[in-house]
């Protein structure tokens, strides 16, 4: 396993959002969390980032113990995340935006210019815009922008938070081609979703969280056939 | 628990009682005084102001030292009153040394402002005062008793230094004040005696650092001396950018300004500056150099000092006549009539002192030189 | 054309308000720098500025030796032994000031963000027994032996305090600013040699003119304070704008969250923030004491308020901003004074203030650092 | 990582329970703790006669009912009024000097530079026309956000000092003298000297205002205010007239801090510009958020601590300023919601306490 998260509490304040979760990220996969709002999907994306503290329970990296490690070390050791909203700067051109991905990993510029000639290469409008502020971009750009940052920092594991969230189908599935080929890459990758259908479709393991607790794991193809989980989220 | 809560509260009621029992309405202006008679010091020895107070309290610690030497079965004790010459705390202090039935004089309040604000109150309670350093015209004028200056105010020196001005021959005078009463009120009186030789450059705030808009405005007027109604911080700092904008009129200043402390602002720029002030040079009287030399490690007395002492003096003449109450000491004052360190020491019925002198200073070789009276 | 003192004396005016002005830009540039990266008023920065002169009177007075007046005159300098020196000045200002930036932030603020650390622990720890030691004893030198023995275990149960550490509401900020403001100009008046008077500068630049402009004669001073200002600004708009840690500063102001997400080290790159603001009033209070050669113990405060009033007339967490600010402001005051008298020179400041944010509620050039731009 | 707050837990858990216990007293027992604590009051001036309680309470130099009223009084009102701009409608105001400022300035004009009007009569035109700066500050100004508003306040407060120094009308820098004292009534002398008829005018005066504004606070105003304060856009959204209340949290603020300008103008006799610089909003502002802001008794509670403490301090003269801005601080660092912060419902105070414990870089 890439990513071991045993026994996961985090509390806001004192209110228990996550309670005692368990999972993994096999190396080279794609996992996905699903669940409904409020679930604890983004507080736990959160936490393997390093934003939010840990109360109790452990997560190993790479069979590295990275429960308290300061979110920076973490994108370090090639862990970065397209956070849920995208969070992309709106003062800041395309072009810084992309840079930000290397912000901790500095490194050669030839390095980067390969790099961003990849995200371009993944996300051709992006090039397009590339001197436009990303304020300005449209919500598929953006969420091109926000994976494309994560990426320029080389991550052995990607954090996708609800990437679908907002975009017209055309897009959506656009999206979702992407992830494909960057785990293809051989990025592994681990995706938050309310898109279960299409999340359970590109995953190798998917887990169900709900109200703070993993109440179902399995393969992706699995959990697509559970009738349990088609009934609460896919929709009959 | 709320037991707990209402016996906190009816047992500091208790207790306020018990205090309004014991404290009985004792009126402080009688001589109900135990232990030794107090002169009081009032005005700033901390603060911005600090300077002029701790001259004028040096003052009056000589003269108190030189009585108690001399008097061992009657000493004095001086008792200060840090107001910081700010009238937002001088009344709190005042009410203090007006309940102290030992306090029976007082040497000041040392600057006008906190005077406006707590002559009044001296006056109700009958507590004489002397002031050897505010020199606001206006606050004679209040019909006050217990007021008395121990040097003139500034409707004597302004006229003075608006004469020296003239006498010194000098055409077009620009007229600046620090805005404050004291710096304002004596600016004004220049600007009125100067009549149309002087030319109004407004006034400058005195903690602002940089004065070159009102540095601009005389140099464009052409004028060949300026004088500034203020305190010597200010007073430096105007003196030193005039000098390096290129303006080379005379500097005249008053007695705010009669303070070593503008010579280090402003520097060599301080030569040949004017100083009025109604209060006489350290020199004057050599006993009481020698005296406040040997006080205090060879310093010389500086602005005021002279005046307190003068001040000190006539309370512990009064004190030294058997006088204890407060009445009694205001009615020795008010009939006083003698010769103290710095000038004839008699005060009209406004509390003017009569027989007062404006004398001239100038800034020489980087030390205030005595440049005597101004006709 | 009318004959008035202001159209008579306008470059006169001009050259002095563009002097003052770019002071207030330099000084201006900390407020903004750090709301925009914390949205708060470091209403101390003044403070950081009072420091920084204090930093160029030691640098002349100590480190380099030059006394006050040579045989009544001042001490002039020229040639490469002036630049040596200025530099010399400029340099240990500015580590005055930055330094003094920094702590302040680890004492007063960071404990506030939840997030406090040693070093804050321990200069509260050291305060607070200096405080109450001088409720009993009033020696300063006594007060503080007690201090520093005291200090070890008051700062270890602040430290256990900060660990629980939560974050305080908008308005602490604020005051936990004013009572440092107040506790560090009120310390520079206790306990500085001169206590609350005025302290002189060394004077190491004569002040000649260079040139003549529409008849005004442009002194030397003036010209290195202006040329000085737009050296310094320039640097920090490049080091914001081209550097990595610039980079993060204003991915910070931005987006704290998303930068510490990608790897941004936030409570860094708060210090870094700091160390530039006060960087910035190091160089002000350099060029302030060129010009001026005084200071004192409360010297911040106006031209604090000043240069405030003028980071929200450009338009606070702007940097550009800060500089218009600050040369509308320093010109305003100065041609206000001529049509008025200098007696309304700061109610035409804030008059001016009051009617650009009637029309413009974000100032002149509105909010955010991160759209600053070159 | 612990959520229970701070060190202070303790001290913040038994001012609590103080409370607690204070909501669990019946009718009775509650009016008559209020009577007691009253009498207390006014007889606070005669504190210092008491054995053990007077040494501690008295303050060195000055003396102690003329710092009850001059300082501690004006202080308490003061707060009282700036609590309803910052505490209840948060908005922050840092030159709430000027209004204490046009208080005491109408009085003085009315009462002795350009009038005869007895003191009684200047109260009700100052206070109202206090309230009309309220109004002429807050209307073009209240659109502005947070910060912004803190520097035009700062500036307003600016700009009525300096006019005062600068108009000949005004009394300039001379300032006002001979200023109305309050009429004498009840067989209290207002006089020059005694400052304890003052003291019981001005605790008048406060426990008015502070009924006055608890009927206020409670009202629909009252809970418009804090439906802004804590989010003006949703309060928007909902359909409260954000801006007109916030005039009024500036007026009803303003009126506040002119009766204390009228009661001090009253005392003193005699005003001038310098009674009322920036650094007063800064100390006036210091109170209501070290004692608490948003609460009532809080405010009460910052400002008469931060008139007294320093009185009470003057032993070490010109050090007590240092000592006031580092407590500033240390209060800050422990206790940043005052001592006495805002009481809310248990609910709503848990929701609060756990949201301030998000950990985002402001």
């Amino acid at each position: 396993m890439l990513l071991e998260v045993t026994d996961l509490h985090v509390f806001y304040g004192r209110i228990e959002a996550i309670k005692g979760i368990s999972f993994g990220v096999g190396e080279g996969e794609i996992t996905t969390l699903i669940g409904a709002n409020g679930a604890g999907k983004t507080t736990t994306m959160r936490t393997i980032s390093g934003v939010r503290t840990v109360t109790q329970g452990s997560v190993i990296f790479d069979g590295q113990d990275i429960t308290k490690m300061a979110p920076h070390d973490r994108v370090k050791l090639g862990i970065c995340q397209a956070p849920e909203g995208r969070g992309i700067f709106p003062g800041m051109t395309v072009r810084e935006n992309l840079d930000m991905g290397t912000y901790v990993r500095g490194g050669d510029s030839a390095q980067k210019a390969a790099d961003l000639a990849h995200v371009f290469h993944l996300f051709p409008r992006l090039e397009e815009r590339i001197s436009q502020l990303g304020g300005t971009l449209s919500g598929g750009e953006q969420q091109m922008l926000a994976i494309g940052r994560a990426l320029m920092s080389r991550p052995r594991l990607l954090l996708l938070d609800e990437p679908s969230m907002g975009l017209a189908p055309m897009l959506i599935a656009q999206i979702f081609e992407i992830i494909k080929q960057i785990n293809s890459e051989g990025i592994s990758v681990l995706l938050v979703e309310q898109n279960a259908t299409q999340a359970l479709r590109v995953a190798h393991r998917g887990y169900v969280l709900e109200t703070g607790y993993v109440v179902k794991d399995g393969s992706g193809h699995d959990l697509l056939e559970d009738p349990a989980v088609r009934a609460a989220y896919l929709g009959g | 628990m709320k037991k707990s809560v209402l016996r906190a509260g009816a047992t500091l009621l208790a207790l306020s009682l018990v205090g309004v029992a014991c404290g009985g309405g004792d009126d402080a202006s009688g001589n109900g005084c135990e232990g030794d008679l107090k002169i009081a010091f009032f005005g700033a020895l901390t603060g911005d102001a600090g300077n002029l107070g701790i001259n004028i309290k040096k003052g009056l610690d000589l003269a108190v030292a030189q009585h108690n030497a001399e008097n061992a079965d009657n000493q004095l004790v001086v008792e200060a009153y840090d107001s910081q010459g700010d009238p937002d705390q001088a009344p709190a202090l005042a009410d203090k040394a007006i309940a102290d039935p030992c306090v029976v004089g007082i040497v000041g309040p040392a600057f006008s402002g906190e005077s406006a604000a707590v002559n009044p109150k001296f006056e109700e309670a009958g507590l004489p005062i002397i002031t050897p350093s505010a020199t606001n015209p206006d606050l004679s004028k209040n019909g006050w008793d217990i007021f008395h200056r121990a040097l003139a105010g500034d409707d004597k020196q302004g006229p003075g230094a608006a004469a020296k001005i003239v006498a010194d021959g000098k055409m077009k005078v620009g007229v600046v004040d620090d805005n404050s009463e004291y710096g304002k009120g004596l600016a004004d009186i220049v600007q009125e005696s100067l009549g149309d030789k002087a030319v109004e450059l407004n006034s400058l705030d005195p903690e602002a650092s940089d004065y070159s808009a009102i540095i601009t405005a005389a140099k464009d007027a052409g004028v060949d001396a300026v004088f500034f109604g203020g305190y010597y911080a200010a007073a430096g700092k105007l003196a030193k950018q005039m000098a390096d904008a290129g303006v080379t009129a005379t500097f005249y200043s008053g007695d705010g300004t009669l303070d070593v402390g503008f010579i280090e602002a402003a520097g060599p720029a301080a030569e040949g500056a004017i100083l009025t002030c109604t209060c006489a040079p350290f020199d004057t009287n050599p006993e009481f150099l020698k005296a406040f030399q040997d006080a205090n490690d060879g310093e010389n007395p500086a602005t005021y000092a002279a005046e307190a002492y003068d001040a000190a003096s006539v309370f512990i003449a009064a004190i030294k006549d058997g006088k204890t109450t407060r009445a009694d000491i205001l009615e020795f004052i008010n009939g006083y009539d003698a010769a103290g360190v710095t000038k004839q020491l008699k005060w009209d019925e406004t509390g003017e002192v009569t027989g007062s002198a404006v004398y001239a200073y100038e800034i020489k070789d980087g030390a205030i030189k005595g440049i005597g009276l101004i006709e | 054309m009318p004959d008035w003192l202001i159209i008579r004396t306008f470059w006169d005016l001009t050259v002095t308000g563009l002097a003052l002005g770019s002071i207030y830009a330099l000084v201006a540039l900390g407020y903004t720098l750090v709301y925009g990266v914390l949205r708060l008023i470091n209403f101390a920065h003044s403070e950081i500025f009072m420091v920084g002169t204090f930093g160029s009177l030691l640098a002349s007075s100590q480190f380099l030796n030059i006394p006050l007046l040579e045989d009544g005159n001042y001490p002039y300098r020229a040639g490469m032994t002036l630049i040596f020196f200025l530099v010399v000045i400029l340099i240990i200002a500015m580590v005055f000031s930055g330094i003094s930036a920094v702590l302040l932030e680890r004492v007063a603020y960071r404990p506030l963000r939840g997030n406090g650390d040693s070093i804050g622990a321990v200069a509260l720890a050291f305060l607070t027994a200096f405080i109450v030691s001088l409720i009993f004893i009033d020696d300063t030198q006594v007060n503080v032996i007690i201090s520093l023995v005291l200090t070890a275990p008051i700062a270890y149960s602040y430290l256990r305090i900060f660990k629980r550490g939560r974050k305080a509401p908008r308005l602490a900020f604020l005051i936990s600013a004013i009572g440092a403001s107040t506790a560090i100009a009120e310390a520079v008046g206790v306990w500085g040699t001169h206590g609350r008077d005025q302290y002189q500068t060394a004077r190491i630049l004569e002040k000649k003119t260079v040139f003549n402009l529409f008849g005004t004669d442009v002194r030397i001073d003036y010209v290195i304070v202006i040329v000085g200002a737009l050296l310094m600004m320039t640097a920090l708009t490049l080091f914001v704008n081209k550097t990595r840690l610039g980079r993060g500063v204003r991915a910070v102001a931005q987006d704290a969250e998303t930068s510490r997400i990608l790897g941004v080290n936030v409570d860094m790159i708060i210090i870094v923030t700091f160390a530039l603001g006060g960087v910035m009033a190091g160089g002000a209070a350099m060029l302030f004491t060129l010009v001026y050669d005084q200071t004192r113990f409360n010297i911040g405060f106006i031209l604090g308020v000043k240069s405030f009033t003028a980071a929200v007339l450009g338009g606070i967490g702007n940097l550009k901003g800060a500089l218009l600010g600050g040369l509308v402001l320093g010109l305003v005051e100065n041609y206000g004074s001529a049509i008025f008298g200098g007696q309304w020179k700061d109610v035409i400041a804030f008059t001016v203030l009051l009617v650009v944010l009637m029309f413009r509620p974000t100032g002149l050039l509105g909010e955010s650092l991160g759209k600053a731009r070159v | 990582m612990s959520t229970i707050g701070n060190a202070f837990a303790p001290v913040r858990d038994a001012f609590d329970s103080i409370g607690d216990a204070f909501h669990r007293m019946n009718q009775w027992q509650k009016y008559s703790f209020y009577a007691i604590v009253i009498i207390a009051l006014y007889l606070a001036p005669f504190w210092t006669d008491i054995p053990v309680i007077g040494p501690i309470v008295d303050t060195p130099g000055t003396q102690f009912s003329t710092v009850l009223n001059d300082q501690v009084i004006i202080f308490v009102l003061v707060a009282l009024g700036l609590n309803v701009v910052v505490g209840l409608a948060g908005l922050l105001d840092l030159g709430y000097v000027g209004f204490y400022a046009v208080g005491a300035y109408v009085t003085a004009i009315l009462t002795s530079a350009h009038g005869n009007l007895p003191w009684l009569l200047s109260l009700p035109i100052a206070v109202v026309v206090s309230m009309l700066f309220g109004v002429i500050l807050g209307a073009p100004t209240l659109r502005l956000r947070g910060d912004y508003l803190a520097i035009v306040t700062l500036g307003f407060g600016e700009i009525i000092r300096l006019t005062a120094k600068n108009m000949d009308w005004l009394g300039a820098s001379r300032g006002i003298s001979n200023i109305k004292k309050p009429p004498s009534i009840f067989g209290l002398k207002f006089g020059v000297i005694d400052p304890k008829p003052y003291y019981y005018l001005g605790l008048t005066l406060v426990l008015i205002v502070v009924f006055v504004l608890h009927r206020i606070e409670y009202s629909r105003v009252g809970r418009a205010w804090v439906a802004i304060r804590e989010d003006e856009d949703a309060a928007e959204l909902m359909g409260v007239h954000t801006f007109k209340f916030k005039l009024w949290a500036f007026t009803i603020g303003a009126a506040v801090g002119g009766l204390a300008g009228v009661h001090y103008a009253g005392k003193v006799g005699f005003i001038n510009p310098d009674n009322f610089p920036l650094q007063l909003s800064i100390l006036f502002l210091a109170a209501v958020v070290l004692g608490g802001s948003g609460n009532m008794y809080g405010a009460i509670l910052g400002g008469v601590l931060v008139a007294y403490v320093p009185e009470r301090l003057r032993n070490f003269a010109d050090k007590r300023v240092f000592v006031f801005g580092v407590v500033l601080v240390l209060m800050m660092v422990f206790r940043p919601e005052g001592i006495l912060p805002k009481r809310v419902g248990d609910e709503h105070k848990k929701r609060q306490r756990s949201s301030q414990n998000e950990e985002v870089a402001q």
